[in-house]
C-alpha cells in the first residue's frame, strides 16, 4: 500500500464528494445515525455509498474497543460507488469508537468527540494508556469537542427522561450539528421521527430537542473553512420514486418479483447464518402470499427441502453463509443431477471455517464452480451492487427455470448491509416469463430435452398420466431410469455440461465502461465495483487508456471475453481473495492476466487500486 | 398407467411401475413393497397425487417400483425433502422410504425434527438392524455383539429403538410391523396413510444376506404367538395362545411385565387397556426386551397435533401480492 | 497458568483463562461459567488434563474463558470431535460446551449418537429457548408461539425437551440446573464430572437481548420456591413452601401430579421416592408442564453402562504391532 | 474412438500378453476364479494387472444382465500396466454374462460358455431374442461350449453334495480348462483348496475334482493354434516374497506402516460408503494395536472425530467416496484453520450426486483443491497403482505431520478393486519419522511457526502449562486468540497459503517416463497410469518421441513442470473427467496443454490413447 493518500490526492482532479463516518458503542444508534444522513443526502439526488460495521460481539460490554459499531456514508457529485477510503469527518461517541476508526480520518480531517465520554475510565477501557486528546496523537486534525452529554441532558431535562433514556438522544444531537455543517436543516429528520414515535410521544419531542439542540450549537462554534464549503448541492438524477436499500431487501425484493414474474410459488429454505439471515428475515417480514420461508434445522436440511419445493412445483431458494454452503455441496449435486431449478445464495464471508463471520471475502468463487463431486456444473452470478441485487435474483430465477438447473449467486457480507439509493421499480413494467409445467401427454420421456437449452421438462407430482421416478443414480439419457450404461453417462455428463455452456445465450450483458481498446483492461466481480469504478473513473479523466468490466456471470464465462482483452495491454483481476478469477480466466481466456488481491476482510481503497493499477501501466507488475 | 386409462377399481399390481424389482432373492423388501401396494389400492389413492420419497439404501430402492411420483434422494434427507414438497403442495400424499442406517444414523437429525415439525406424511422405516446396500456393517439399530466388517468382535454399541426416539422427537403416530405379518402391516399402513400427521412405522426386515435371522425369535412361525403382541386401541394387551397372556405395568413402573392368566384368571385387572394416546405406556411398550418379553406391534400411540404443512396452505394462494407496496414503505422521497 | 507454578489448593479464578469474557451485560452465561470455573476448583481438575470443546454460539464461546485446553470446533459438531478425543486419549476430562441450536437443531443426530455410545464426558446444554449468536431466531426448544425474526406471527412449532431426546437416546446421566440457582448447578455439575459415561446437563440460561424473561415463570424469587423441585437420590420427591407439596403419578401413568401435603398429610404415601435408575419417571418429569408444574432440577436419571472410550484404551497400547506379520498373511509367492 | 483395435493391433510390435475375462452370476464365483488365476501368472513372476467389475446391485436374481460379475486379468511379459482393451478369452457362465461382455472380446477371441445355460428360459432372461449361439452373432470367434453344469456335477457326484451346491464348483471347472489353456497344472489351486476347507472336507473334495474335471475336458477339445501358443512363460522379476495386493489393502497397510514409522495411534473415522468401505473392513482386519477404526454416524462426524483424533495427539484419517467428502468439506476447512494433521481418502466414483457408485472416475479432482469456502489450501496426492497406494499413504502422514495439514488423498474405485503383484516390504527398512510433539516450554505461542516448513507445533492436551485454545474463528497469527485484525486475516492467510507451498520441497520426486525432449508429453495422474504407460511404451518403439509423467502430487503443483513441458511440442493431459487436471496445469504452467478425457466410468482403453496421441502428433490435435 504504497503512496500516501494526500499526496495523490493533491494529483488527481475530482468530483466532489465527502464521507462522514459515525462511531460508538453499539448501543449507541449510530447505523440509525448514519442511516439518517444518508437520506438526507439521497433527497438531494446526490450518488451515495454506505459501509456499515458491526462489531462481531452480540453486544459487548460499554466502552471497548471490540464493541464498537460504526457506519460510514459517503455522498457527493457523480460518480459514487465506493464508500470511501478515508473518513472527512469522524464522530466518535467515546474513547472506544476514536480509537478503532482514527487512523480512518484523512489529514486535516474533522472529528467530533464526547467529551464527557473522555473520563479516566472510559480512556482506559478503551485500552489507550493517556488521554488521546492530550497527548497530540491528534495533530494535524481539526476537533470539535464538546460535552455532548451533558448538552443533550440540558436541552431534554424538561421531558422527564431518566438520565440513561436521556443520553440515548446523544445521536440525535450529534446528528444536529452534522446536519448543520451541511446546511441542511433539520425539518426532515423531526418529520421522521414524529412518524417513528408519534407527532405527541415524549421520545419524539426529547430527539427533537436533541437534535435543535445538536443544530444550534454548531452555529456557535468555530469550524474550519474547508469543512464549511462542504454544502450539499442539489443534483437531479432520474426522477422517480426514490428509496434507499440493502444488498439483502435488494435480493429479497429480487427473489419476490422473479418468482411474481414466472407465476411461481418461492419457499426460501434456510438456515440462520451471519451474514446471510437478513434475506429470510426480510422475506418473512414483508408476509406476501405465495412467498414464503422455512427455517430448518441445518443447512443440508434447508438446501433438500428447497430442492423438495422445486420437485412440487415451487420456486426452491436456499440461502446461506460459507459453512452452511459448504455443508449444501452434496445436496447441490444431487439437484444438479436430476435437473430441477434451485436458487442458493451464498453471502460470502471471509476467512476458511468460521473466519471473520461479519467481514466480507470473495474467496468461495472456486467452491461455487467446482465445490462438488463429479462433473456438476451450474451457473454463478454475482450481483455488483446493492441495486443490482435485485437485477441478479430476477435473471437466475429466469435461468433456473428456463434452463432446469441450479444457479448460485454470490453476494458478500459488504454487499448485504450496504445501501444505496435505489429508484423503485414499476414491476408492471417488468416482463412476466411463466412457467409452462409438462402436461399430460403421451410417450413421456422425463430427460427428454429441449433442443435449444437442453433443458429437459419440468412435470410436477399431481400431473395424470405422467408418474415417473428421479434419483441421483445416474440415469438413461432419455427415460430418466437408472442407467449403468458407459455410453450413456458419458453422454448425459456432456448434455449437462453443454446445458451450462448454454445458458452463454442468455449473456448478452458484457458491459465495458472506457474504451475498447487501450492500456488496462480491468476485470471485477462482486461488490469490488464501486472502488474498481471509482479508480477507473479517475484515471480516465488523468488520460489513462483505461477500461472496466464488472462480470456479473462467472459461470459459464463467455468466450467474446477473450476477444475483448486482446484489444488491451494487460489484464488486470481485481477481487478479494488470493486470485480465483483471475484462474478461471487464464484458462483459454486471457492465459497473462494479472492479478490484485487483497483478503483483509475490508474493501479496496480506492487510492490503492489507482497506485496499483498506475504501477502496472508504468512497470508493466 | 397409459394417460387415457382410468381404471375404475385400482388393484394392487395397478401400483407397480415397470421397472424390474431389483433386491436379493427372498429379501423381506419384497413382501413390505406388496403391502404398501396393496395399501395404496385398499384406500384407492390416486397415483398422479402419491409422492414416495426415500434416502439411500436397499430398501430406498422402493420408489422405483411404484407406479406413482418417485424421488429416491440423497442419504439421510429423505424427511427434508419430503418437507419441501408438502409445504408447497400440501395435498400430496407423501411416504418416506427409508432404512435404519438411512434414518437414525446420516438421517437422525431429520427424523427428529420432522417428526417434531408433524408434517403430514408417512414414514417407513425399514429396519434390518444392518447397512444392507453397503455390504454389511453395523447399524445404530444392531444388537450389542453384533459382528459385522466394522465390528468384528461384535459391536459395543446400544441399540436406538426407532420407536422410542420418536416418541420423543413428539411424533403423533408410532406404530410398528413385521415384513413376515402382512395380513397386520398392511391396516397399520392404511391407518398411518389416514393419519394427519407425520406417521412413523417401523418395520422390521429381514435382510437374508447381512443380517438373516436377526428376528427370526419373534417371527419364527413356531413362537410368534407367544412373542408377538397386535395392539388395539381399548382392548385389554393380551397375547399368546389363546389369548392367555397379559401385559401389566409393573410395581415401580419402570418396565412393563407379563401375567399369565392361565395360572390365575384374576390378574386380567393388571392387564392395561391399550390407551393409544397414553405417552408413558408407548414409551414402556417400545422398550420391552425381545428375549423375555412379546414384542408390540400395531399403533402404539396416535394422538392429533397441528401439522407443519397446514400452516403453509394459507399461504400459498395467489402471486397477486402487494410487493410494489412493500417496496415503497417507508422512507422515499421523490425527484 | 504459567508453567512452573504449581498452587496446592486452585481457586476457581485459577481456572480463568487471560481472555476478556464477552458476553452481553447480564447474560446467564456469566454464572454459568463461574459455576463451571467452581466446580473444576472443587473437585480440583488437573487444567492440563481438561479440555473444553464447543460448537458456534453465544455458549459455545466458554472454552475460551478457561484456563485448560480448549478446542472452539462447528456449529453442532462439538461430540464428534469430543468422540475423537477420547478414543484417542480416554484419560483427558472432556467437556462439551453447546447452546439449544447447537445441540438439538444442527447437531440433533451427533447429540442422539455420543449419548447411545456413552462417550465418557460432559455435556454442558446451554438452553435460552433461542438462537443468540445469530440474533434471535426461533431455535427447536422455543415454544410454540415464540415469535422472532423468522416466526413474526409466532412459532407453529412444538419445541423438542433435550432430556427427554436424551432418554431415548440411551443416556445413562440427565440432569437439569438453571443459570439463577448457580448453588444447585454446582454439585449437580460435580457429579456429571464423576460419572463415567456421557452426563447431560441441561442449564436454562437467560438470553437478556433476545429472549429475556423465558424461565421467569420459575426462577423469579418469588415463585422459585413453588415452581421447582431439586431432585435427590432415594428422598421423597417434595417442594414447595415447607416441603408442602409433593410429585404422584396419575392413575393412568401417563404425567406426573402435585399432591398438596397441606391438605392432607396422608397423600404423603403417593409421593414418589426419586428413584434415580427409573427410566419411566425420569421420561415424566422431563416432560412436566411448566405452566402447572413445578421444573425438575437435579439429576433426573443416572445409570452405569459400558463408555464407548473404554473400548479403545486396551487397543492405544504400543507401536511394535505385528503389521509385518499380517502383510504376509493369506497367499504369497517367492521369487 | 476412431482406428478398429485390430488394425492397429497388427502395426505395433508388442511383448506377449493375454487378457481373460471370467464372467457369471453373481454367485458364480467369478472374483474368485479370477483371483485364482491371477495368483498362478503371479507365481511365475509375470506382469499383470486385474479389473473385477461389480454389479451394483447387492445380489441381483440369476440370470439377469444387471447381476453379472465378471473380473478381468491381464499378463504377460513386461510392462503390464494396463488390464487389458479387450479380452482374448471370456469365459461366460450364462447368456447375460455373454450378452454383457461379448462386445469386449477381440476378433478371433476365445469364448467359453456352459451350454446347459442356453436355456430359452436362460436365453429370454438375458433379454436375447433368440439363441446367440445359432443366430450367427459371434461370427468371427472360436467358442468352446461345454455342458460345464452337467459335466461338474458327473464329476463330483461321489461327494453327495446337493444340486445347488454342487452348482458352485462349475467355477474351478472353468478354471481347469483356463489353467490347461496356459500350459499349468492344478497343483496350485489343490493346495490352496485344502488351505481354505481342509483337507478331508468334502467341499475341498468336489471342487478338485470339478477343476481336475476342467482341465482334462480341455485335453480332448480341439483348441485353435492361436490360442494354444499362449503358454505362460516364466519371466523372473526382483526377488523376494511377493503377494498380491488391492489399492484399498495398499492404502490400509500404508497407513500402518507411516503411523508406525511417525511413533503415532491412528484412528481411520469413516462412515461405510462404496467404494471406500473395505479401507475400513481392512484396517479393522488386521486389528493392530494403536490402528484403530471408527464407525461414525455420518460423513460429518467422522471426519470431525478424525480432527480429535489429531488435536488428542494420534493420526486422524477419514476416508470416504464423492457424496461422503462434499459432506466433509466443512470440517476440513476447520482442519485448514486450526493446521492439524489429518488425512482424508477420497476413493472416486463416477458421476455427480450418487452417479454410478461401483464405477471409476476422477472428477473430484478440483473439489478436492477447491471445494471448501474461503481460502483454505491443502495438499492433494494421487497413487497410480494398487502398490503405489502404499507408499502415497505414507507420504500422505510425513507431509500431514510435518506441514501441519490436511492431505488429501485421491484414490478411486477402479484402484480400490484393482489387485497387482507387490513385492512384501521389509518394513524395518523404511525410515522412521517420529513425530516431536511441543513440550513445556516458557511463553509459548500456539501459532508460531517453523521458519523453514511454516509448520506450527503440535501441542497436545496432557502437555503441562500449555494449556491453550484453537478454533475456527480468525486467529492471531501467533497466539492463535479471535482476531478481527484486517491486517492479521491478510497475513494469516499468506501464512497459510505459503505453507502448502512448501510443500513442493517434499516433492523431488517428478518421475519422467521417455525422453526429455521431443513431440509429447504426457501428464496423467492416479489410477489411468496403466494405459497411458501402455501407450506410451507402444509409441515409442514405434519412434515416437513421447514422454510420460503421472503426476502423484497435484497440490501444490511443482513450477519445475513448466521447464520440463516447455521442451516438448504438445502437452497433454489424460484424465478421467471433464477436464480437470488440465485446467490447473493451463494457469501459470502449460496454458497451451491438450486435453484427452473419458467420462464413462471405464478406464481407458490402450488403443483409443494410441489413437489419439497419434492424431495429435499429426494433425496437432
Ligand atoms: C452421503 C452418503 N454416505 C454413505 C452412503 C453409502 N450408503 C448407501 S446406503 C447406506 C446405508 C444403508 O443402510 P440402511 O439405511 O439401513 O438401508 P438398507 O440397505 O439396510 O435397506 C450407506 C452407508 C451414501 N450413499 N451417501
Ligand atoms: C454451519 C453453520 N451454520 C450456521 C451458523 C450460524 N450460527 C452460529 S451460532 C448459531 C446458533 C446459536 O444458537 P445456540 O446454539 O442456541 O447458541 P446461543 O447463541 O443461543 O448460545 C448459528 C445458527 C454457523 N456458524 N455455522
Ligand atoms: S442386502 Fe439385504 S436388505 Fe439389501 S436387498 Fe439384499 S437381502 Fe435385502
Ligand atoms: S445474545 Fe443472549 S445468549 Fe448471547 S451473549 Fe447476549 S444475552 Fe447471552
Ligand atoms: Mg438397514
Ligand atoms: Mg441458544
Amino acid at each position: 500500500m504504497d503512496g500516501s493518500p494526500s499526496k495523490i490526492n493533491n494529483n488527481i482532479e475530482e468530483d466532489w464528494s465527502t464521507t462522514v463516518r459515525f462511531a460508538g458503542d453499539s448501543g449507541d444508534g449510530m447505523q440509525l445515525t448514519g442511516g439518517r444522513l444518508t437520506f438526507e443526502a439521497a433527497i438531494t439526488g446526490m450518488g451515495l455509498a454506505t459501509f456499515p460495521d458491526y462489531p462481531a460481539e452480540i453486544r459487548a460490554p460499554a466502552g471497548t474497543t471490540y464493541g464498537v459499531s460504526s457506519f460510514q456514508v459517503r455522498f457527493g457529485e457523480g460518480l459514487i460507488a465506493s464508500s470511501g477510503d478515508h473518513a472527512d469527518i469522524l464522530v466518535a461517541m467515546n474513547p472506544a469508537a476514536l480509537k478503532v476508526n482514527i487512523k480512518e480520518v484523512i489529514p486535516g480531517g474533522l472529528i467530533i468527540i464526547d467529551s464527557s465520554s473522555f473520563s479516566d475510565r472510559g480512556i482506559k477501557k478503551a485500552g489507550y494508556k493517556d488521554n488521546p486528546l492530550e497527548n497530540n496523537s491528534l495533530a494535524g486534525l481539526q476537533l470539535i469537542s464538546a460535552d455532548i452529554s451533558h448538552l443533550t441532558l440540558e436541552a431534554i431535562k424538561e421531558f422527564g427522561l431518566g438520565k440513561k433514556d436521556g443520553l440515548r438522544c446523544r445521536n440525535m444531537w450529534a446528528l444536529g450539528l452534522i446536519l448543520w455543517l451541511f446546511s441542511k436543516s433539520t425539518k426532515e429528520t423531526i418529520k421522521w421521527l414524529e412518524n417513528k414515535f408519534g407527532k405527541d410521544n415524549v421520545l419524539t419531542k426529547a430527539n427533537v430537542a436533541a437534535l435543535n439542540a445538536g443544530h444550534h450549537h454548531a452555529e456557535i462554534t468555530e469550524i474550519s473553512e474547508d469543512i464549511l464549503r462542504k454544502v450539499i448541492p442539489n443534483v437531479k438524477p432520474v426522477p422517480g420514486k426514490w428509496r434507499a436499500i440493502t444488498g439483502a431487501e435488494s435480493l429479497a425484493f429480487g427473489l419476490a418479483t422473479g418468482a411474481n414474474k414466472a407465476k411461481l410459488n418461492m419457499t426460501l429454505c434456510s438456515y440462520p447464518i451471519t451474514p446471510a439471515s437478513p434475506i429470510m428475515h426480510y422475506l418473512a417480514n414483508y408476509e406476501l402470499e405465495g412467498i414464503n420461508i422455512y427455517q430448518a434445522e441445518d443447512e443440508i436440511a434447508a438446501c433438500c427441502a428447497a430442492i423438495g419445493v422445486s420437485y412440487a412445483g415451487g420456486l426452491g431458494v436456499t440461502s446461506s453463509s460459507g459453512p452452511g454452503i459448504s455443508l449444501k455441496a452434496e445436496a447441490i449435486g444431487l439437484a444438479v443431477s436430476i435437473e430441477l431449478p434451485l436458487i442458493i445464495i451464498n453471502s460470502q464471508r471471509a476467512g476458511p471455517s468460521t473466519g471473520l463471520p461479519t467481514r466480507a471475502e470473495q474467496s468461495d468463487l472456486m467452491q461455487a464452480v467446482y465445490g462438488r463431486h463429479g462433473e456438476a456444473p451450474l451457473v454463478v452470478l454475482a450481483p455488483k451492487s446493492p441495486s443490482h441485487c435485485f437485477e441478479i435474483a430476477q435473471k437466475a430465477i429466469l435461468i433456473a427455470i428456463k434452463y432446469m438447473t441450479p444457479v448460485m449467486i454470490l453476494s458478500d457480507a459488504y454487499l448485504t448491509n450496504a445501501s444505496e439509493p435505489w429508484l423503485i421499480p414499476n414491476l408492471s413494467k417488468i416482463k412476466e416469463f411463466p412457467v409452462s409445467f409438462g402436461k399430460t401427454q403421451e410417450n413421456f420421456m422425463p430427460f427428454e430435452r429441449d433442443s435449444n437449452t437442453l433443458a429437459r421438462k419440468w412435470v410436477i407430482p399431481g400431473t395424470k398420466g405422467m408418474e415417473h421416478r428421479i434419483g441421483g443414480l445416474e440415469k438413461d439419457s432419455l427415460t430418466g431410469n437408472i442407467s449403468y450404461d458407459p455410453e450413456n453417462h458419458a453422454k448425459i455428463t456432456a448434455l449437462r455440461y453443454q446445458k451450462i455452456q448454454n445458458v452463454k445465450k442468455e449473456l448478452n450483458d458484457i458491459i465495458i465502461t472506457g474504451p475498447k481498446k487501450g492500456e488496462i483492461l480491468i476485470i471485477g466481480w462482486g461488490s469490488t465495483n464501486g472502488p474498481i469504478s471509482e479508480a477507473q473513473n479517475t484515471l480516465s479523466k488523468n488520460g489513462m487508456k483505461i477500461a472496466h468490466i464488472q462480470l456479473s456471470c462467472l459461470w459459464p464465462l463467455t468466450e467474446n471475453l477473450k476477444t475483448i482483452a486482446s484489444q488491451f495491454k494487460h489484464v488486470v483481476v481485481v477481487e478479494m481473495n488470493n486470485g480465483q478469477l483471475v484462474n478461471l480466466l487464464k484458462v483459454d481466456i486471457t492465459p497473462n492476466a494479472k492479478s490484485i488481491t487483497q483478503v483483509s476482510g475490508k474493501p479496496f481503497r480506492v487510492l490503492d487500486l489507482i497506485a496499483k493499477f498506475t504501477a502496472i501501466k508504468q512497470l508493466g507488475k | 398407467m397409459g394417460i387415457n386409462e382410468k381404471p375404475s377399481q385400482l388393484k394392487p399390481a395397478d401400483y407397480a411401475s415397470d421397472q424390474e424389482v431389483r433386491w436379493c432373492p427372498g429379501c423381506g423388501d419384497y413382501a413390505i413393497l406388496n403391502a404398501v401396494r396393496k395399501t395404496l389400492a385398499d384406500n384407492q389413492s390416486d397415483t398422479k397425487n402419491t409422492v414416495f420419497v426415500s434416502g439411500i439404501g436397499c430398501a430406498s430402492r422402493l420408489p422405483y417400483y411404484m407406479a406413482t411420483y418417485g424421488f429416491h434422494t440423497i442419504h439421510g434427507r429423505a424427511p427434508a425433502f419430503a418437507t419441501g414438497i408438502k409445504i408447497t403442495n400440501p395435498e400430496l400424499d407423501v411416504w418416506i422410504i427409508t432404512g435404519d442406517g438411512d434414518s437414525l444414523s446420516i438421517g437422525g437429525n431429520h427424523f427428529i425434527h420432522v417428526l417434531r415439525r408433524n408434517l403430514n406424511c408417512q414414514i417407513l422405516l425399514f429396519n434390518n438392524e444392518i447397512y444392507g446396500l453397503t455390504k454389511g456393517q453395523a447399524s445404530p439399530t444392531s444388537r450389542t455383539g453384533t459382528v459385522s466388517p466394522t465390528t468384528l468382535n461384535g459391536s459395543v454399541e446400544s441399540p436406538v429403538s426407532a420407536c422410542e426416539l420418536a416418541l420423543s422427537s413428539g411424533a403423533t403416530f408410532v406404530a410398528r410391523g413385521v415384513d413376515t405379518a402382512i395380513k397386520q402391516l398392511v391396516p397399520t399402513l392404511s391407518e398411518a396413510q389416514k393419519h394427519i400427521g407425520t406417521s412413523l412405522v417401523e418395520i422390521y426386515q429381514n435382510c437374508i444376506v447381512y443380517n438373516d435371522d436377526v428376528f427370526k425369535s419373534f417371527t419364527d412361525k413356531s413362537v410368534a404367538i407367544e412373542k408377538q403382541i397386535h395392539l388395539e386401541d381399548g382392548k385389554p394387551m393380551l397375547f399368546g395362545e389363546d389369548n392367555s397372556k397379559g401385559l401389566a405395568i409393573n410395581s415401580n413402573y419402570s418396565a412393563l411385565e407379563t401375567v399369565d392368566l392361565s395360572k390365575n384368571q384374576e390378574h386380567i385387572t393388571r392387564v392395561l387397556i391399550h390407551d393409544i394416546k397414553n405417552k408413558t405406556i408407548a414409551y414402556l411398550l417400545s422398550q420391552m426386551d425381545q428375549s423375555t418379553m412379546p414384542v408390540a406391534l400395531g399403533i402404539i400411540y396416535r394422538i392429533k397435533k397441528p401439522t407443519l404443512d397446514s400452516n403453509y396452505i394459507n399461504k400459498l394462494k395467489t402471486h397477486k401480492n402487494n410487493l410494489s407496496k412493500i417496496m415503497k414503505k417507508g422512507q422515499t422521497w421523490t425527484i
